[in-house]
């Protein structure tokens, strides 16, 4: 299940953004302090100026489409890979000049005490990180 | 109550009722709420709002400040304003960029891009997102060139055919 | 943080909706009874005709999209400013002679009694209001 | 409300899939343990080759577009029909030669013992269920 | 438990065992379980359904009624019949208007809008909609028109070429 996608980075005390109950954030994983289910969500907005997909003057023949990706991934100490824990992955091919979109996951899991959970997207640079309202990661336990 | 001069503190109408077991004065612009005051209509405890956060508003109790937002550069946006304390990150365009909306209708909140000027005299004060609609803010093109459809033509040069207002220089004797 | 779009009324007492512990809804606002985190929810389901930008056959060039904007947001006594919890917004741009789509959003946040949380759309025109079982919002404590 | 769409087989046990708590699952259904306000949820990822719809070259004005429907239903021995309690409906017309995306839904219902909660989609045939982190389904008391 | 005759209250096959201490009888339709009986095979406490709202079913213990369904009236949608207590909205399209289903299959819960039958002869009946996926129920054109390719064409009035059969009457004797 190896999963090359980047992992973002996340504000974890400014804003909306918080940690509490010994939950924390270092290097862009939230540490599981206790063992117990949790709730893990996250939301990535993505956008994007229109590709050769959605060229619709030099079509030859229906295009392939690109895609968005967001993965919540957990590092344990128990095992030497990262397993996915949830996958959002999207076609796009619009043929307006730009588009948007978010992509939102959420589900309970069984966590260890130190485990890591961490998001990657398959491209940084088509994520909205402009407002934290519209991109953003979480998890509590129930 | 006498009406004696100085701070007076009406919980009534300064709405700090509200702010724990005392009435207590607002947290000033910039700054949030640490703690209520511990006596009647003292100050609360305000700390000024860490870096990349601002409060706009004072005489209020807000426990954490807001986020400022950031541009996207990718879209090259750039800061026209930074995000102070008491302001939130104001996003525009460099000077010589036109602000381009990227859905319709434009709004104020809309996501948009900056596009480049191409042969316009560059406007003198960055622009703000123009909520008329209009998204294009070059509107005068550079000298030797008429605005036609939206973006900068060069004024003929060709000895026949009419020679539009702004080219008298080039081509006006011909008329 | 303006954001002047129309929100939305809710049905909080027949079928599926209900109210209970003391949270309330009163004029398009859920009110909280009680200082803590909740996990505060919504989808709106959007439907539309096509527009301008969809009708591949007059087109000059890559056309604009339209958008469809939820957001949940916060009206607290502590500070004049509504402020935007969560935004899902997405661009419109679909070839066919209608369309429809939802948009999720969910996440926890720290509130205080007091507090109200409203639902705000970009065009109440396009929000599909006919069943409860596709567009809803709703809180609850942790 | 009939819904005749079929309903979905689901993996309890192997992998990140467990049932605790006397929540246990039998023939499609997640069976409710004991009455109370329980967080429900599912993401479906749909994958297709493009329709007719999309075929932008034998265009004669605008295609009715094709549609991917999720549905959480609620079947009660304390009344003979199935109740729709969750819907995520959206059309498709890609003009790509295929497509892939999910619908995710997620809300808090008050259920009651033995209560039973199934996943109905559209068509099974276009959902992707080669990996459990892109579509799931769980339940969780809270 | 003699054959008598009466009320039997046979929990196992009326299914009423799990409705709480007894076995009760269920509710009728178009109410819902505000209480369980007191006494074996005695009668629950049953509350009308609140406006907006129906059940269907009887010899049900169900405590909430089901919402009725809006007609979305964007789509130029009727309610062909208004919800009762005992039965949810119907939804359709006005007499002269037909069902176009939105989205392909076109199944019974399918979304759909209303469209005048331009030229055609009105049904007697408003329209549910046909699941045979044929989406037009205005199928007689009116006299003077004849079908072509799902929508009424005027008929030839012109000397030559053929006259199709609803037509016979403005054409036919050319034949």
């Amino acid at each position: 299940q190896k999963n090359q996608f980047p992992a973002l980075h996340w504000e974890h005390e400014l804003g909306l953004a918080f940690t509490k109950n010994r939950m924390n954030y270092t290097n862009k994983f939230l540490v599981i302090p206790e063992m117990g289910d949790y709730f893990v969500y996250t939301q990535i907005t993505f956008r994007g100026t229109t590709s050769e997909c959605g060229d619709i003057s030099q079509r030859k023949g229906q295009n392939k489409p690109d895609s968005i990706v967001v993965v919540i991934t957990k590092v344990t100490d128990s095992y030497p890979e990262p397993s996915q824990l949830l996958t959002g992955t999207k076609s796009v091919c619009e043929i307006s000049s730009n588009w948007f979109q978010p992509l939102y996951l959420g589900a309970m899991f069984s966590l260890q005490e130190g485990d890591k959970l961490m998001v990657n997207v398959s491209d940084i640079s088509l994520v909205d990180y402009t407002k934290e309202d519209k991109t953003f990661f979480g998890a509590f336990l129930l | 109550q006498g009406s004696t001069l100085g701070p007076r503190c009406d919980c009534a109408s300064d709405s700090q009722k509200r702010y724990g077991q005392f009435c207590c004065r607002g947290c000033p612009v910039g700054h949030y709420l640490k703690a209520y005051c511990t006596e009647p209509c003292g100050n609360s405890t305000c700390i000024p709002c860490p870096q990349g956060t601002f409060l706009a508003r004072e005489n209020h109790s807000q426990t954490r400040c807001i986020r400022c937002q950031t541009c996207d550069e990718e879209a090259s946006q750039v800061a026209l304003e930074n995000c102070s304390a008491v302001a939130d990150t104001q996003c525009g365009c460099e000077l010589g960029w036109f602000m381009d909306c990227l859905a319709k209708p434009c709004r104020e909140n809309s996501p948009f891009r900056c596009l480049q000027c191409k042969n316009y005299e560059v406007l003198s004060s960055p622009t703000q997102l123009p909520f008329s609609g209009r998204d294009n803010r070059c509107v005068h093109c550079l000298p030797g060139f008429y605005e036609h459809g939206g973006s900068c033509m060069s004024c003929p040069t060709s000895v026949f055919g009419n020679c539009p207002e702004p080219c008298a220089a080039i081509c006006g004797w011909r008329q």
